[in-house]
């Protein structure tokens, strides 16, 4: 069991020709995902990376039964790409593109909301379920399969998280990571909600950053009665306030989206907070228990 | 990208908005020029940050002479941290009245918020605080925009907590709605994640009048201003091309990099925000401080990270730099080459202390160990390592 | 029994104290329409002709309760009307006013889609639910009740339509005027759909004329089974082709459109065509039978 | 409003679709001169209607002497009605494909649809009619306009209906992104029913070239674009002030009347277009011929009927006029004053039958028999009334 992704996910790659797109097609299927499509406009009826590649999302979804888009374009045109994953109704979208214009997403979560899709992104390593599938670029090496639902913001804290776990023994069901941009798909509640319905996720860690208020959200929902235990990590401690720490989330604005309150509500939500990634490994065993044999 | 504020008010006429009559004066002697134009003006210092007025960065005068005397002084200034280049001398309004309109990101509701208030002016941050309910707000469908009837609603609720203005509220709602909507289009085709009028003066004979102008592009959508950005740079640097930030903050912009100039000694590099915070998290637990904070972001090549390391080494502070790298969208070997060529162009003798793990892990350690770097793998470990390492220059 | 409304309806009249606003609200009073409120923005807290006023239908639909809008505003003004009292959730929306930019309807169509509120118009008469209650100005004393369902583009056509009704004795439930433009709210097939509900119809007088392909629509339906007799009148036989005639909507397009081809559609569809409008009021007297006496 | 060609091309330029180089001549001599400057080019009739080139209304000429005498030629023709005041001299194009593009109003669906063809040029309505698969549509959200991906996929559509245009499919999807978007906005912001280009050519360099172009604006909306009616009045009318409509149509233009010219003899005047076509329908029934449509419209006060009489009467042929009032919006007493003043003030000797009913009918009825007038009641007599009274006199 695992959550949005397994082994019979069908990924169309928008962009598959690129230099990245490429790449991290070929690391997909690397890790065992199932690419059935390429999308790039003008190069419909090519193969790349042995699969089709169709000039629109819909012709691919129609040709192949694609049900996962995998964006990865240049950022001017990534809002044009979600929306025409939402408009061929692609049950997933994940977007890992860097530097949309905000105003683009706005427009775009707002087809999303109006929209039978789910979108994952933008600006996110993407998501993993171990041993199965992957969509986006989490470290094919670092996931092992478990137990532990794993959901971030950071994508490189996200990996750190997956490795700790995986050394110690800790392996996953899924791993999402979602992104720090202002605007994006889904957040820490909606990962939170599907890990509460996958039976095989006994506990979820949940990578938190500076900035916004999602975790506080997490928080809320968590308070009002989580049945799994949550371990978070919440990073940017040392962050001077008002500065901007590169992502255009992690802005402190008022006095919400501190480190500070934001592992303050987890705690009193009942979350355990970790202080290092060695803190979380270690309060994660004593929940899900001795680790599986290697 | 902040706009000062002379540069947020011309958008603002450009889009329709009424600003008071006004000349930017870079020296004292344009300064006085502008008085004998105008009459009596407001000398107001241009810096991007607020709170110029408390500090003695904004002066009335009655004459060209005065005027010439205050932007003297003004020009002189330093204020938190940014050297006034230019005043912007401006006509005064007879206030009647001062409202709070702008329009700004709202990260909760993944939309724009409009925000309108009858108690505008210079407190509003403590007006949102203290009396949220002074502050009106309305999030419009990014497609269709504010309509008129929203608009009237908003300023309804937003005016009615204001006795003073209820026998003018029809008149002032009715005028409201072609400004906001001018505003918010001005606000989605600048891209601009803050657009603000504060105080939107309502003057004695009741027109609506710009009187302050706050405006700050999404630097993501700098691409799609680039005529913006271009005027800007000229205004924001002056003559001598430098600006009012840290100076290494500065540099780093100008290179394309992600960097926070910090107090410490320990350079620190890594591939994502929140790495990178935690990276910073884990010198501190092992006993350092940090320098920098630098991302290089994903899919970095080789020359970025070389010029990061550049970068990062050009603080004469740096005892030594810490990259941690794990590989997702970037890639080991690239990294590796970066550094090594760093490493050989740029002479570095200070202590590199290099954690490589991720896509193309292997061969990114393979070409460090090659070429005498050895690579760690735990970030812990590494970060102890650069602590200790630096320390012993003590 | 009736469609749309009744004497329970409470309307609410935006732009209440223009001229005509006025002295159509009189009207609708002396008809015994429920007016429970106006809204004109910035007259909030006054009163006139003897209802409240509001600055809003919000406002307005809080505090008494309106569940029609009736909308008479200039030109300018009409697509915001209509789009806050779909805001407003207010059931029911007629708008009367003529000369509305075909693309603000476009806009305002799109919003009532996507709301749970119903259009009638623009740039009709609005309706009447025979001695009941009347939103719009069909002349108060040319309806009685009865059994005959009525909707037609032309307002001045729908007055006719009903005096030949009424004179020869056949009163009516309710007539819509849904208004000739266009872009506009309810159309025939809406109409015909509300009367196949309303027992107390027991026949349709269907009122068209040239131009737009809403006559054929209503014909495929009454094709596919209506359990009604729909007697219907087409007017502008006499049109030259290409000839604007005043509505917008009245330009004869391509092969459809034309009195010709909506007149045999809604034969071979199994509606009877009058070919004036005492033609139509005898095809009904056959249908409904003898006229109730007066 | 219909813009010309050259108005509508004027407008695609100053949005940023590319045009032939041409210049406006309203004399042979302008002509010439603009072919001396441009070369080579197409002088074309500026006309409000199709089919002028099967009409002889487009000459292409080769020196600025043939352009002289082709013009002349063409200012003194009248196509369809139209006397030709102006010619558009406009240089060829190396056309290697010919495509359609258009924005029009669809009733049906209530929004506007993006229509976008391989098959560009004169018969476009022919492959309409018989190969409609070669017309790709689209029906944009009204506030979300098209996005690009739908444009590629329109473009895709439509492009793989022509072979010949196979391998570059994808470039010419690519490049009619912005154009495709700028046309649709352009449409709304000028509230356009109909925007088109035809044929959108494809040069033999891959430009995208406006070559001809349609553009009619919803009379509905024409409160809005007073500029462009008054910049469009200068052209239509000409220097005589007379277009090449009917002169009654012009006249009744100009009064702001609902009014279309008929050949009959019977003066037909009502409130509301169903109404009077069916008043039209009656004086036939009746054995009459009617001498016009005209609709006073709802609401309409006194003046108007007054205007509306005196428009009727202007035409020489009416030997007595029709007015059929049922009062809803309109009232009769305001009605029949109108026709009182218009009877009095005019002299009016000819036959009037009046019918009057519905809003306010007693006292509009009240009046016209003071005043001497029989109101009638029913349609269908009043009708009979006014065919036998203006049969008489013959």
């Amino acid at each position: 069991m695992s959550i949005l992704i397994d082994r019979s996910t069908r990924v169309v790659v928008q962009g598959i020709t690129g230099r990245e797109g490429s790449f991290h097609t070929e690391q997909m299927q690397a890790y065992g995902t199932n690419v059935v499509a390429g999308v790039v406009p003008g190069r419909g009826g090519a193969t790349h990376l042995g699969v089709p590649v169709f000039d629109t999302v819909s012709d691919a979804v129609v040709a192949t039964g694609a049900d996962c888009a995998f964006i990865i374009v240049p950022p001017p045109f990534a809002a044009d790409a979600i929306m025409e994953a939402a408009a061929a109704s692609v049950p997933l979208a994940v977007c890992v593109t860097e530097g949309v214009p905000v105003h683009d997403m706005i427009r775009a979560r707002a087809v999303i909301d109006a929209s039978s899709t789910r979108l994952v992104g933008p600006n996110c390593p993407g998501l993993l379920t171990a041993g199965e599938c992957k969509v986006g670029f989490i470290p094919n090496h670092v996931a092992r399969p478990g137990k532990v639902g794993v959901v971030a913001r950071s994508g490189t804290l996200t990996y750190e998280v997956i490795q700790g776990l995986s050394q110690a023994g800790h392996g996953q069901t899924t791993a999402v990571g979602i992104g720090g941009d202002p605007v994006l798909g889904l957040t820490f509640t909606d990962v939170l909600d599907l890990f509460r319905e996958d039976d095989a996720t006994r506990a979820v860690v949940m990578v938190g950053e500076i900035g916004g208020s999602d975790e506080e959200a997490a928080a809320e929902l968590i308070a009002a009665g989580y049945p799994k235990p949550v371990v978070a990590f919440i990073s940017g401690r040392t962050a001077p306030p008002g500065k901007r720490m590169g992502h255009a989330g992690a802005i402190i604005s008022g006095n919400t989206g501190t480190a500070q309150s934001k592992i303050d509500a987890l705690t009193a939500a009942g979350a355990v907070i970790g202080d290092t990634i060695e803190d979380v490994v270690r309060l994660v065993g004593e929940r899900v228990g001795a680790p599986s044999g290697r | 990208m902040k706009l000062l504020e002379y540069q947020a008010k011309q958008q603002f006429a450009k889009a329709g908005i009424t600003i008071p009559a006004g000349r930017l004066a870079r020296t004292a002697e344009e300064a006085e020029a502008a008085a004998r134009e105008l009459g009596r003006v407001a000398v107001k210092a241009q810096v991007p940050v607020g709170g110029r007025g408390k500090a003695g960065g904004i002066a009335v005068v009655d004459t060209p002479e005065q005027a010439r005397a205050e932007a003297g002084r003004i020009l002189a200034m330093d204020i938190k941290g940014y050297p006034v280049r230019s005043v912007w001398c401006e006509t005064g309004l007879d206030v009647a009245h001062e409202l709070y309109c702008g329009v700004t990101l709202d990260r909760d509701r993944r939309r724009m918020v409009l925000m309108l208030s009858g108690a505008g002016g210079m407190d509003i941050e403590q007006v949102a605080e203290t009396r949220p309910e002074m502050i009106a707000k309305l999030w419009p469908d990014p497609f269709r925009g504010p309509q008129a009837y929203e608009i009237r609603q908003l300023a309804f609720t937003a005016l009615r907590a204001v006795p003073a203005l209820a026998d003018r509220t029809g008149r002032l709602a009715s005028a409201l709605v072609p400004l906001v909507q001018t505003l918010y289009r001005l606000a989605v085709s600048l891209d601009a994640v803050t657009c603000e009028i504060n105080p939107l003066v309502i003057t004695a004979s009741g027109d609506l009048v710009a009187a302050d102008g706050k405006l700050e592009v999404d630097e993501n959508a700098e691409y799609r201003h680039r005529d913006l950005a271009a005027e800007l740079a000229v205004d924001a640097l002056g003559d001598d091309g430098a600006s009012g930030d840290d100076p290494f903050e500065v540099e780093a912009k100008r290179r394309g990099l992600t960097y926070v100039h910090l107090d410490g000694d320990v350079g620190c590099i890594g591939n994502g925000a929140g790495l990178v915070m935690n990276t910073l998290d884990l010198v501190k637990a092992a006993g350092g401080e940090p320098a920098n904070f630098l991302d290089i972001g994903g899919g970095a090549r080789a020359d970025v990270v070389r010029n990061a390391l550049d970068m990062v080494l050009s603080d004469p502070k740096v005892r030594g730099v810490f990259i941690n790298i794990f590989g997702g969208i970037t890639r080991g070997d690239e990294v590796a080459r970066g550094i090594i060529q760093a490493r050989d162009e740029l002479g570095i003798t200070k202590p590199l202390v290099v954690r490589m793990t991720g896509t193309r892990e292997e061969e990114g350690r393979e070409l460090l160990r090659e070429a005498g770097i050895v690579p760690g793998v735990s970030a812990v470990d590494a970060a102890r390592q650069i602590v200790e390492l630096t320390r012993q220059g003590e």
